[in-house]
C-alpha cells in the first residue's frame, strides 16, 4: 500500500487513487488526420519502463483531481509529484 | 505413515546440463519460462532445429511460470482462444507421457462461479460457444455447484449470492515448476543450450534483421530470436526499437499450510474476485487480483492479499482458521484486450510471444507448438495467426476481458 | 493426570496458583498460567509431539517460539485450528490439541469469532520488544514522539526473558512500565508484524483473546490486523539459532541450546535430565550453565571449534562439566527420545537431552521485505542486513549484534536516530542496565558433520536431508530456489526459519562454492502463518461491499420486492405475488405498464450536473451525437465511446439552461462517466470552462409508465398542463407533484406513454406513496428490473453491457442515427474508419422470433446457419443477449448479436439447444409498435 | 414549506434506535446520530478569482484554501478539492443560501448547485470515536494530525465520507445517502469492540 502525495489533500493510501496509466499521452487534434498506425498507437500503445515512469493518478477518493507522478515501476518510490499540464521534472 | 507428498513421484535425478553459451545459435530463445522452454522443445522435435539456446536472466523459469496457480483451462469465449488453448488442452492430457516426467496433470474441474445476473448470461454464452468450439463446458446451478465443491457457500447470506457457473470438466492444474523442468529435460536431451544468469541487454539489428544479442555473457549470435520473456517483453523489446501493448502489472498469489482435502476442484470467480485449487500435498492455492498499476518489483500489495481474503471467506467460509503461509508476486504482461500477442515483428526473424497477462501457464503446451512452428517457418501458426500485433491497428480485437471472460 | 515432573521446584515466570487442564493426544494433563503447550508438555515429559511429514519419523519440540520446525499442532477444542506450533499457543484451561505430522484439519463449523482490522500511524515503530527493541523504543517514547512496539511473545523482554540477567529483567519491567504509562506510545505483545510493504507500511496481527480459551470475551475480535504507517520503523527482531547437519539430527530430546535455556528460565521446565551439548560458538555456553543451575546434568559439551574459549571451559571445568574442542556427533541413539550420544570417535554419553547450536541467523525476514539486502559475514557466519532503501534501521541481534550491551547500545542508538529523523528531539531513555560480556571466540562455520547424509536432516518440516540435497544439485540445479522446489526445503509452516540458512549452506558444502554467493531463498509476506480470517477483518456478508439503496428500499423490502444486485446497487428485480414466479410476476408487471399503469423506482440512475459557459461544447464532444442543438426545456438521447469506438455508456441528457445540463448515466457507469468527464476536463481541454458535481442521490427518479399514466400524473401535478401540445415527448417541465417540488421528464424506455419523476432523495417515500394512492384506482403496479428490461426489448432498446460487451459500436447497434456526421469529432469518432469497424459482416443488434412461437431461448445461446451440427468447430453467427417472454407480442422473443444481422432480417437460422436445434427467424430490433404510436398515450 | 419538512424523510430516519443503541450500549464510549436535512451546497469556482472574495464577503469567512474547514456563523465551508467547497447550512436554508451564492459570483465561471440530499451527515462523539473511525479510516486521526475544524474527503469502510474534526472531539461523517445504511451497519458492528470495558484492548 503505497502512500501517494496528492499536491492537494497530502499523502493519503493508494487505495484512495485512480491509476490512469502513462502520464503526457494527449488526445491527438486532428484525430482525423492519423493514420490508422499512428491512431492505433494513440489507443493501444503506452511506454511500460522498468525504472522511473510518469503516469497519472486521480486522488478519486477525495479532491478528484488528476496530477502525474514519478515512480521506480521497481521499487515504487515516488520520485516526483507535479501537476497536470506541467513537464516532466528532470530528475538527477 | 506416509505424510501428504510422500506418494508424490519422484525426480528424474538428471536435469540439464549448465553450458557455457556458444559464439552462435541458429535460435536465441530470450527467456527461460515454461514458454521459452517449451518452444525450445518443440523446436527441437517438431522442426528439428537444435542449435538453440534459451537465454535466461535468473535461474531457470524462476518468472511467472514459478509463482502462478497453475490453472489450467481452454474455456475462452471467443473462437480464436478457444482454438490454441483447447489446443494446449489436448497437449497437457498427453504431455506427461510426452516429456516421461510426472507433471502431475489433474483433470479436476473448473468451476467459474457467476454472482450477478450479466454474470449468468456471459457465462451461458461462454458455455455455449465453447460446446460449438468442441470445449467441454457446463452450465452449472447453485444446487449443481455445490454438488461439485460442497463447501462453496450457494446460500444467500453472501454478499454476492452464487447464482450458478460454468464447468469444464476436463480442466484442472498441473505441478508448475515440474512442467518446466519436464520441458528443460526433454529440451536439454534434444540438444538445446539452457544457459541462467545470462540477461540479454541489446538486440543486435543490422538492415532491419537480427543478427544477435548481446548478454552479461557476452554477445551471441543468431540466426532467429525469439522473445519469451513475458513481463519483461517490452524492456526487451525496446531494446530493438519497437514499443508494444503492453503493461506489465504485479499479480499475487498465496498458499496455505498443508490441509486435508477439502477441496476436490478448482473454483474462480471473478466477481468477488479469487480463484482457489487445492494442490496435491495438500496446501491451498489462491489468486487475487492484479494491482493497478505497473510494477516489476515481483510483489504487490497488501490490501490486495485482504481483498482476496475476504472473497475467499465468502465462498468458503471453512476456510476461517486456515492460514496464509505465504505470499508472493509475479509480473503479469497485460495487452489492451486481454489477448496474447504471437507472431512476427516488424524485424526481421525477430520473433514475438507475450501479453499472456495473468493466463498463460495453461497455454505453455499449445503456445510452445504454435510459436515453434512461427519461429521455424518464419510463418504464423493458423492457431497463433489472429493474435498478431497488427490486431490493434485493424482493430481486430480478441477481447477476452470484454466478453467477461475470465482470466487464469 | 500426570505431575509436571519436569517443572522445576522454583523459578521460571509461570503462575503457579493458576494451574490449567489440558489434553494433548487424547491425554489429561496440567500446565501452569504462562506456559505454552511446548513448555506444559515439556513439563509432563512429553518431548515426541508428532511425526514427521514424509518418513513418519518421531519428532519432539526443538525451539521455542515463532521458529519451531516440529512441533506442529491441531488445534481441537475450544475450536478447530488447523496448524499452529506448540511453542506459540499458550496454554488455556480446556484446551484439547493433536499432534500433527502432516496436514491441518479445517472445521466444519461457521467459526463464531470475531475479527478485525485497525489503521494506526507512529512516528517510530519497533519491531521486537527485546533489549535492544525496548532501548529504542525508551528513547524514542522519552521524545514524545507516538510509538508503537509490536512483539509477538505474550510479554516484552524477548529472549532476556528466557535468561536469568535479573538486572536486565528489571529495566525491561520498567520500560515495559513507561511504555505503557505513556499515552503516545502502544505497546502491543502477542502481536507479530509479519508484512513490509512500500512506504513503511507494516502490518502485524494481534492475537487478543486467545490465550483465554472458552472465556475469551465475544464482543472482542479474536484476533486483529494492525495496519502501522510508520515514519521510521526500527526492526530488532533478534535471531534464530539454527541447527546443524548430523546424523538422526531429528530424534525427540534434540533441542536447539537456546530454546532449552528459555524452558528453564522462562517455564520453569527442564528439558531433560541429562544433556550432551553440540556447539560451534560460545552462546550454548551459557544455556549449559543455566541448565546446569536448575538441576539438568551436563554430559559432555562438544565443540566443533578446535580451540574454544578458556573461560567458558573454565567456568563449565568448575562444574565438573567435560568440553571437548574439535568433537562434533558421530551418532544419535533412541529414536523416540535421545538415549545416548556418540561423539566423533566413539565416546558414547548417556542422555535425553542433546542441546544444539549450530550459530545464529538475525531475523531479517522483514528486513528483507523492505528491500533491504543482505550480505553474508564471514566471521558471524550470518546473513546480514546490508543498506535498504526504506526508513529503517535494524539492532540488536537482528543485525549480528549478540552481546546484551552491544544490543542496548544499538537500540539506544536506532531509537535517537528514528526520533531524530522525524523531527523530535531524542529523550532520555531509561538508563540502562549493566551487561557483563564475556570475549566471544569466533564461531566455526560448520554446516554438516560427517556421516550417513539420509539421515542427516536440514529441513526438518519437511524431512529435507542432506542426500536429497545432493540429488537435487546433482539434476544440474545450481540455485537454491530450484533447490528449494526440488527438495521443498524451505516451503513449509514455518518458512525454513531455523533451516533455510543452513540449506543455503549444505548447499554451498555441495557445490563447493561461497554461501555468500548462493545467498538466500526470498523472504515474503507472512513472516509467520496469519489466519484468513484474520486478514478477511470484519468485511464479510454485508460488509463484505458498500451495499447502496435507494430512498425507497424499505419500501420495496417491506412490499416484496426481491432484489437484484447491480454494481454495487440493490435494485428491485420483481415483486412476486402469492406464488408468483419470475415469469409469472413480470407477465402481470408488463402487462400493468403496457395496458394500465405501472411504475419503478429508477433512481440508481447515475446523474451528472454540468454548468458552465462551455458545458455543451464538453458534451459536444464526449457524446457521439450534437448535444449543443438541445433547446433548454428538451430531452435528448445519447451514447457515450471510447475512443477505440466501442460504446461505454448511455442516457438522456436534458438541457437545464444555456449553460447548465443533467445527464443520466446507467446505474453501474455513474462514477466512470463523472471520471471520464474530470479526466478530459482537467488533463485534456483545460481551458473548458465547465463544472461537473454528482447529483445521484440528491435526486429520486420514479417512473410512470403507461396508456394511463397521464391520468395519474393529471392527478399528482395540477399545476401542469399534462396534455401532449403542452407537455410533448423529450421534454422536461419543474412543478409540484404531490405538494413537492419535482421535475418532471417526458421520457420512455418502454415505448409507452411515460414520465420520470424526479424529487430530492428525502421526499421520495412521499412522492412514491402519493403515486400509488393516485394510481391506486386505476391499478397501478410496481415493477422491477425484469419488467423495465422486457419492455425496453420489445421496442428494442439495448441495455449497455447486457447487448454489448465492450466491442459493439453505436452502427452495429443500428444506432447510425445518433453518430454525429456534422461534428468535426468526438470520441471514438476516428476508431469508426477503421478496417475492423468497417467490415460488413461484423455483429448488428437484431430480433428474434423462435418460429414455434413457444421456445425462450436462453440468453447466451448461440446461432448457427445449419440445420444440423457439423463437427466441432462449428462456425458461429453471435449470440442472444436479451430474451424474454412477451405478454405484448403473446410469444418469446430475443435481441441479439449477429454477424452481418441486417442482412439477414427475414431469414432462419438456429439456436442449439442441448441436442436440439431451434429454428428463429431474424427480424429488426422493434417488435412492438414499430411506428411508435403508444409514446403519446 | 413546513408540511413538507413533515413528509421528508432522512436516509437514516430508519435507523434511528439503532444509532441511539450505540450509544447506551457502549456506556457513551461512542454516541452516534444523524443530523438530518442539513442545507449542502457545493461550490465551483476560482479560487484565486473575483467569486472567491464575493463568496467570503457573502458568507463573512473566507473559503479553505487547502483541507480544511471554515465557519461563519450557521454556514460551514467545507474544502473538497482546490476549486471546490460544500457550503454546509441549517435545514431549509438550501434556496436562500443558493440564491445568495449565485448572486455573489455573478457572471464569473462558478457553478452553484444543491446537493443537499445527496450526503447525509452523522455526529459521531464520545472518548473512543477515534478509534472507532480507525477500524475503517485509514487518515492519522491522532488530534495532532486531525482536530477541531479539519476536514478530508476519505474512504470509511470503503465508502468515500467527508470526514469533519467538530468541537469537543466529536466529528461529522458526511455520507452519501445510498451508502447510510450501510455505514450504519458498518459503524454498529464496529462499536461491538467498545460494549464492554472489559479487556478493551488497543
Ligand atoms: C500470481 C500469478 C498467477 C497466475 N496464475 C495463472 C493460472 O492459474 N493459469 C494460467 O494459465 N496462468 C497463470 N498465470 C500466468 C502465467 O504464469 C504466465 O502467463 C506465464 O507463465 C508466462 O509465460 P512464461 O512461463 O514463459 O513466463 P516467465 O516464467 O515469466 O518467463 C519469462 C522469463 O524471461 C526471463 N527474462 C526476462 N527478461 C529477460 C532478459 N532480458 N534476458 C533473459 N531472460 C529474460 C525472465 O527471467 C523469465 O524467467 C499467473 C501468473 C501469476 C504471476
Ligand atoms: N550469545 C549469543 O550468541 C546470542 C545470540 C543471539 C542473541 N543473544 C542475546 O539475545 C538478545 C538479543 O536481543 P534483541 O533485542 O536483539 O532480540 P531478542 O531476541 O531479545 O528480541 C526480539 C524480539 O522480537 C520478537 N520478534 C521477532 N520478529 C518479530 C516480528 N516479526 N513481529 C513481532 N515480534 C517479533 C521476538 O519474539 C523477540 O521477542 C541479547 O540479550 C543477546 O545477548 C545472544
Ligand atoms: C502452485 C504453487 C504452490 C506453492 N506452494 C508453496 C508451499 O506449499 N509452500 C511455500 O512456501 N511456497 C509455496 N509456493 C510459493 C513459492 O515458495 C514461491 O513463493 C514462488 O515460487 C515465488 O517465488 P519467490 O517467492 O521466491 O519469489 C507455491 C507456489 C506455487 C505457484
Ligand atoms: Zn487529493
Amino acid at each position: 500500500m503505497m502512500l501517494i502525495p496528492c499536491p492537494w489533500c497530502g499523502p493519503r493510501e493508494e487505495a484512495e487513487f485512480h491509476y490512469g496509466g502513462q502520464a503526457h499521452v494527449a488526445y491527438p487534434s486532428d484525430p482525423a488526420a492519423l493514420s490508422d498506425e499512428e491512431w492505433a498507437r494513440f489507443l493501444f500503445f503506452r511506454d511500460n519502463p522498468k525504472g522511473p515512469f510518469a503516469e497519472r493518478w486521480n486522488h478519486s477518493a477525495s479532491c478528484r483531481r488528476w496530477f502525474n507522478v514519478v515512480r521506480d515501476t521497481v521499487t515504487n518510490e515516488i520520485l516526483a509529484v507535479y501537476k497536470v499540464g506541467a513537464p516532466r521534472p528532470v530528475l538527477a | 505413515m506416509a505424510g501428504p507428498g510422500s506418494d508424490l513421484p519422484d525426480h528424474p535425478d538428471y536435469l540439464w546440463r549448465n553450458p557455457e553459451p556458444r559464439r552462435s545459435y541458429d535460435v536465441v530463445i530470450v527467456g527461460g519460462g515454461g514458454h521459452g522452454l517449451a518452444t525450445a522443445y518443440y523446436l527441437a522435435k517438431n522442426h528439428g532445429i537444435t542449435n538453440v539456446a534459451v537465454l535466461e536472466r535468473g535461474w531457470l523459469a524462476g518468472g511467472n511460470m514459478a509463482r502462478n496457480t497453475t490453472i489450467i483451462r481452454s474455456n475462452y469465449l471467443w473462437d480464436e482462444s478457444a482454438g490454441i488453448y483447447e489446443h494446449a488442452l489436448k497437449l497437457w492430457e498427453g504431455l506427461e507421457e510426452d516429456l516421461d516426467y510426472p507433471i502431475l496433470f489433474s483433470q479436476r474441474g473448473v468451476l467459474n462461479l457467476a454472482h450477478s445476473l450479466q454474470d449468468v448470461r456471459d457465462s451461458v454464452r461462454r458455455v455455449e460457444a465453447n460446446r460449438l468450439n468442441g470445449v467441454d463446458a457446463q452450465w452449472l446451478d447453485p444446487q449443481q455447484v455445490k454438488e461439485v465443491c460442497p463447501i462453496v457457500n450457494t446460500s444467500p447470506d453472501v454478499r454476492y449470492p452464487v447464482l450458478g457457473g460454468t464447468y469444464q470438466p476436463r480442466a484442472g492444474i498441473a505441478k508448475h515448476d515440474y512442467v518446466a523442468w519436464g520441458f528443460a529435460r526433454a529440451a536439454d536431451a534434444l540438444g538445446v543450450d539452457l544457459i541462467q544468469h545470462c540477461e540479454v541487454t541489446g538486440l543486435d539489428i543490422t538492415d532491419g534483421k537480427i543478427t544477435g544479442v548481446q548478454t552479461t555473457r557476452g554477445r551471441i549470435a543468431a540466426g532467429r530470436v525469439a522473445l519469451s520473456a513475458a513481463g519483461h517483453t517490452s524492456v526487451v523489446a525496446a531494446m530493438a526499437g519497437i514499443d508494444l501493448p503492453l503493461q506489465s502489472h504485479p499479480l499475487q498469489a498465496l498458499v496455505s499450510e498443508l490441509l486435508e482435502p477439502v477441496h476436490p476442484t478448482v473454483v474462480m470467480s471473478n466477481a468477488v474476485h479469487v480463484y482457489v485449487s487445492q494442490a496435491h500435498k495438500g496446501e491451498l492455492v489462491m489468486g487475487a487480483g492484479i494491482d493497478s498499476y505497473n510494477g516489476y518489483g515481483q510483489r504487490g500489495a497488501f490490501h490486495i492479499i485482504e481483498r482476496q481474503m475476504s472473497a475467499a471467506l465468502e465462498l468458503f467460509p471453512a476456510f476461517a482458521r486456515a492460514h496464509v503461509l505465504r505470499t508472493w508476486g509475479g509480473i503479469v504482461d497485460v495487452t489492451p484486450d486481454a489477448s496474447p500477442i504471437v507472431g512476427l515483428t516488424p524485424v526481421d526473424d525477430l520473433y514475438l510471444n507475450c501479453g499472456w497477462g495473468t493466463g498463460g501457464f495453461k497455454a505453455t503446451p499449445g503456445v510452445g507448438w504454435c510459436y515453434a512452428h512461427t519461429i521455424a517457418t518464419g510463418e504464423p501458426h493458423p492457431l497463433n495467426a489472429p493474435f498478431s500485433l497488427d490486431r490493434f491497428t485493424t482493430g481486430a480485437l480478441v477481447d477476452e476481458h470484454g466478453a467477461a471472460a475470465v482470466a487464469h | 493426570m500426570t505431575q509436571q515432573e519436569f517443572r522445576t521446584v522454583q523459578g521460571g515466570r509461570i503462575d503457579r496458583d493458576r494451574p490449567l487442564r489440558f489434553r494433548f493426544d487424547g491425554r489429561d494433563y496440567t500446565g501452569y498460567a504462562g506456559d505454552t503447550l511446548a513448555s506444559a508438555l515439556l513439563a509432563n515429559g512429553v518431548h515426541r509431539t508428532s511425526t514427521s511429514i514424509k518418513l513418519g519419523r518421531p519428532r519432539g519440540i526443538f525451539a521455542a517460539g515463532a521458529e519451531e520446525p516440529n512441533a506442529l499442532v491441531q488445534v481441537e477444542a475450544p475450536f478447530p485450528e488447523p496448524m499452529l506450533t506448540a511453542t506459540t499457543v499458550e496454554l488455556y484451561d480446556g484446551l484439547v490439541a493433536r499432534g500433527l505430522g502432516g496436514q491441518g484439519r479445517l472445521a466444519t463449523d461457521p467459526d463464531p469469532a470475531r475479527y478485525d482490522a485497525v489503521h494506526t500511524h507512529c512516528d517510530v515503530l519497533v519491531v521486537g520488544a527485546g533489549p535492544a527493541g525496548l532501548a529504542a523504543a525508551s528513547v524514542a517514547a522519552a521524545s514524545g514522539a507516538r510509538v508503537v512496539v509490536v512483539d509477538d511473545r505474550s510479554e516484552p523482554g524477548g529472549s532476556l526473558l528466557g535468561t536469568r540477567e535479573a538486572k536486565a529483567l528489571d529495566w525491561v519491567a520498567s520500560v515495559a512500565a513507561d511504555l505503557h504509562a505513556n499515552p503516545e506510545v502502544r505497546l502491543l505483545t502477542r502481536t507479530s508484524a509479519f508484512g513490509y510493504y512500500d512506504d513503511n507500511y507494516v502490518v502485524a496481527v494481534e492475537r487478543r483473546t486467545n490465550h483465554l480459551g472458552a472465556s475469551a470475551p465475544a464482543h472482542l475480535s479474536r484476533e486483529r490486523i494492525w495496519r502501522i504507517r510508520a515514519r521510521r520503523v526500527v526492526l530488532a527482531t533478534g535471531a534464530h539459532e539454527r541447527s546443524l547437519a548430523f546424523d538422526d539430527n531429528d530424534r525427540p530430546g534434540i533441542m536447539l541450546a537456546g530454546a532449552a535455556r528459555t524452558y528453564v528460565n522462562r517455564y520453569g521446565v527442564l528439558p531433560g535430565r541429562r544433556a550432551v551439548v553440540l556447539t560451534t560458538n560460545d552462546s550454548a555456553y551459557a544455556a549449559a550453565l543455566d541448565l546446569l543451575d536448575a538441576g539438568v546434568a551436563i554430559a559432555v559439551i562438544a565443540d566443533l571449534r578446535p580451540s574454544v574459549s578458556p573461560l567458558w571451559t573454565e567456568r563449565l571445568a568448575d562444574r565438573g562439566v567435560e568440553v571437548l574442542a574439535g568433537y562434533g556427533v558421530e551418532r544419535v541413539v533412541g529414536e523416540e527420545r535421545v538415549s545416548s550420544v556418540v561423539l566423533a570417535g566413539g565416546r558414547e554419553f548417556e542422555a535425553d537431552l542433546l542441546l544444539v547450536s549450530g550459530g545464529w541467523n538475525p531475523v531479517g525476514a522483514l528486513y528483507s521485505q523492505a528491500g533491504g539486502k543482505l550480505r553474508y559475514d564471514a566471521d558471524l557466519g550470518s546473513f546480514v542486513p546490508d543498506g535498504c532503501r526504506e526508513a529503517v534501521a535494524v539492532a540488536g541481534s537482528a543485525n549480528g549484534t549478540y552481546g546484551l550491551a552491544g544490543c542496548l547500545a544499538e537500540g539506544t542508538g536506532a531509537g535517537r536516530a528514528a526520533v531524530e529523523a522525524t523531527g523530535f528531539a531524542a529523550g532520555t531513555g531509561r538508563e540502562l542496565p549493566a551487561a557483563d560480556e564475556s570475549p566471544v571466540t569466533p564461531p566455526a562455520h560448520t554446516w554438516v558433520l560427517p556421516g550417513d547424509e539420509t539421515v542427516q536432516f536440514v529441513d526438518l518440516q519437511r524431512d529435507v536431508t542432506v542426500a536429497e540435497i545432493r540429488r537435487a544439485t546433482g539434476t544440474g540445479m545450481r540455485s537454491v530456489e530450484h533447490v528449494k522446489r526440488y527438495t521443498t526445503a524451505g516451503t513449509a509452516h514455518d518458512q525454513g526459519k531455523t533451516s533455510g540458512v543452513l540449506t543455503s549452506g549444505v548447499v554451498a558444502h555441495l557445490l563447493g562454492v561461497d554461501v555468500g554467493d548462493l545467498g538466500t531463498t526470498t523472504f515474503r509476506p507472512p513472516y509467520a502463518p496469519v489466519s484468513f480470517a484474520a486478514l478477511a477483518g470484519r468485511d464479510r456478508g454485508a460488509l463484505h461491499d458498500p451495499i447502496r439503496v435507494t430512498a425507497l428500499h424499505a419500501w420495496h423490502q417491506a412490499n416484496g420486492a426481491l432484489f437484484e444486485n447491480v454494481g454495487q446497487w440493490q435494485r428491485p428485480w420483481y415483486y412476486p405475488r402469492d406464488g408468483e414466479d419470475l415469469h409469472a410476476a413480470v407477465l402481470r408487471e408488463c402487462r400493468a405498464a403496457r395496458e394500465g399503469v405501472a411504475t419503478m423506482d429508477a433512481s440508481t440512475l447515475g446523474k451528472i450536473d454540468v454548468q458552465g459557459p462551455d458545458a455543451a461544447v464538453l458534451l459536444d464532444r464526449l457524446y457521439t451525437n450534437l448535444m449543443s442543438s438541445l433547446k433548454v426545456g428538451s430531452i435528448r438521447y445519447g451514447v457515450m465511446c471510447r475512443p477505440d469506438g466501442m460504446i461505454f455508456d448511455d442516457g438522456t441528457v436534458i438541457r437545464l439552461a444555456e449553460d447548465r445540463f443533467l445527464v443520466t448515466t446507467t446505474t453501474g457507469n455513474a462514477a466512470g462517466v463523472l471520471d471520464w468527464m474530470e479526466d478530459f476536463l482537467q488533463t485534456e481541454w483545460p481551458d473548458l470552462r465547465v463544472h461537473c458535481t454528482s447529483v445521484t442521490e440528491q435526486w429520486a427518479t420514479i417512473a410512470l409508465v403507461g396508456p394511463r399514466s397521464r391520468e395519474v400524473l393529471g392527478t399528482l401535478a395540477p399545476d401542469l398542463a399534462v396534455d401532449n401540445d403542452s407537455f410533448p415527448f423529450m421534454t422536461w417541465r419543474d412543478t409540484t407533484v404531490a405538494g413537492l417540488a419535482a421535475r418532471v421528464c417526458r421520457i420512455s424506455f418502454s415505448g409507452e406513454l411515460a414520465y420520470e419523476l424526479n424529487v430530492n432523495w428525502w421526499d421520495a417515500l412521499a412522492l412514491w406513496e402519493a403515486v400509488l394512492a393516485a394510481g391506486a384506482p386505476l391499478g397501478i403496479t410496481t415493477y422491477g428490473t425484469e419488467t423495465m428490461h422486457v419492455l425496453r426489448a420489445e421496442k428494442g432498446y439495448p441495455i449497455i453491457g447486457q447487448d454489448t460487451d465492450g466491442t459493439v459500436t453505436p452502427q452495429d447497434l443500428g444506432m447510425d442515427w445518433i453518430v454525429s456526421k456534422k461534428k468535426p469529432d468526438f470520441i471514438g469518432k476516428r476508431s469508426f474508419a477503421r478496417a475492423d469497424t468497417g467490415r460488413p459482416d461484423r455483429k448488428h443488434l437484431v430480433g428474434l422470433l423462435p418460429d414455434d412461437g413457444e421456445t425462450l431461448l436462453p440468453e447466451g445461446a448461440h446461432l448457427v446457419e445449419m440445420e444440423s451440427l457439423p463437427e466441432p468447430p462449428v462456425p458461429m453467427l453471435g449470440h442472444v443477449t436479451s430474451s424474454y417472454h412477451s405478454a405484448a407480442l403473446g410469444r418469446p422473443f430475443a435481441l441479439a448479436l449477429i454477424k452481418g444481422g441486417r442482412d439477414r432480417i427475414g431469414q432462419r437460422v438456429y439456436a442449439p439447444l442441448g441436442d436440439v436445434l431451434v429454428p428463429v427467424t431474424i427480424t429488426g430490433p422493434v417488435l412492438y409498435d414499430p411506428e411508435g404510436k403508444r409514446r403519446d398515450g | 414549506m413546513a408540511e413538507q419538512t413533515m413528509i421528508r424523510r432522512s436516509p437514516l430516519a430508519p435507523a434511528a434506535d439503532r444509532l441511539a443503541g450505540v450509544g447506551s450500549a457502549t456506556g457513551g464510549a461512542v454516541t452516534l446520530a444523524e443530523v438530518p436535512f442539513l442545507t449542502q451546497l457545493n461550490l465551483r469556482l476560482d479560487p484565486t478569482g473575483p467569486a472567491a472574495e464575493a463568496v467570503a464577503a457573502e458568507l463573512g469567512v473566507a473559503l479553505p484554501t487547502g483541507p480544511g474547514s471554515a465557519s461563519a456563523g450557521e454556514v460551514t465551508v467545507l474544502w473538497l478539492g482546490p476549486d471546490e467547497w460544500l457550503v454546509v447550512g441549517a435545514p431549509g436554508t438550501e434556496g436562500e443560501l443558493e440564491a445568495r451564492l449565485r448572486s455573489a459570483v455573478g457572471d464569473a465561471h462558478a457553478s452553484v448547485v444543491d446537493v443537499s440530499a445527496q450526503r447525509t451527515t452523522l455526529l459521531l462523539g464520545g472518548a473512543r470515536a477515534r478509534d472507532l473511525l480507525a477500524l475503517g479510516c485509514a487518515l492519522d486521526l491522532h488530534p495532532r494530525s486531525f482536530g477541531t475544524g479539519d476536514c478530508a474527503q476519505t474512504l470509511l469502510a470503503r465508502a468515500q465520507v467527508v470526514l469533519v474534526g467538530r468541537e469537543a472531539g466529536e466529528f461529522w461523517l458526511l455520507v452519501r445517502a445510498s451508502f447510510a445504511a450501510y455505514l450504519v451497519d458498518w459503524l454498529v458492528d464496529a462499536s461491538t469492540e467498545f460494549t464492554s470495558t472489559e479487556l478493551t484492548a488497543g
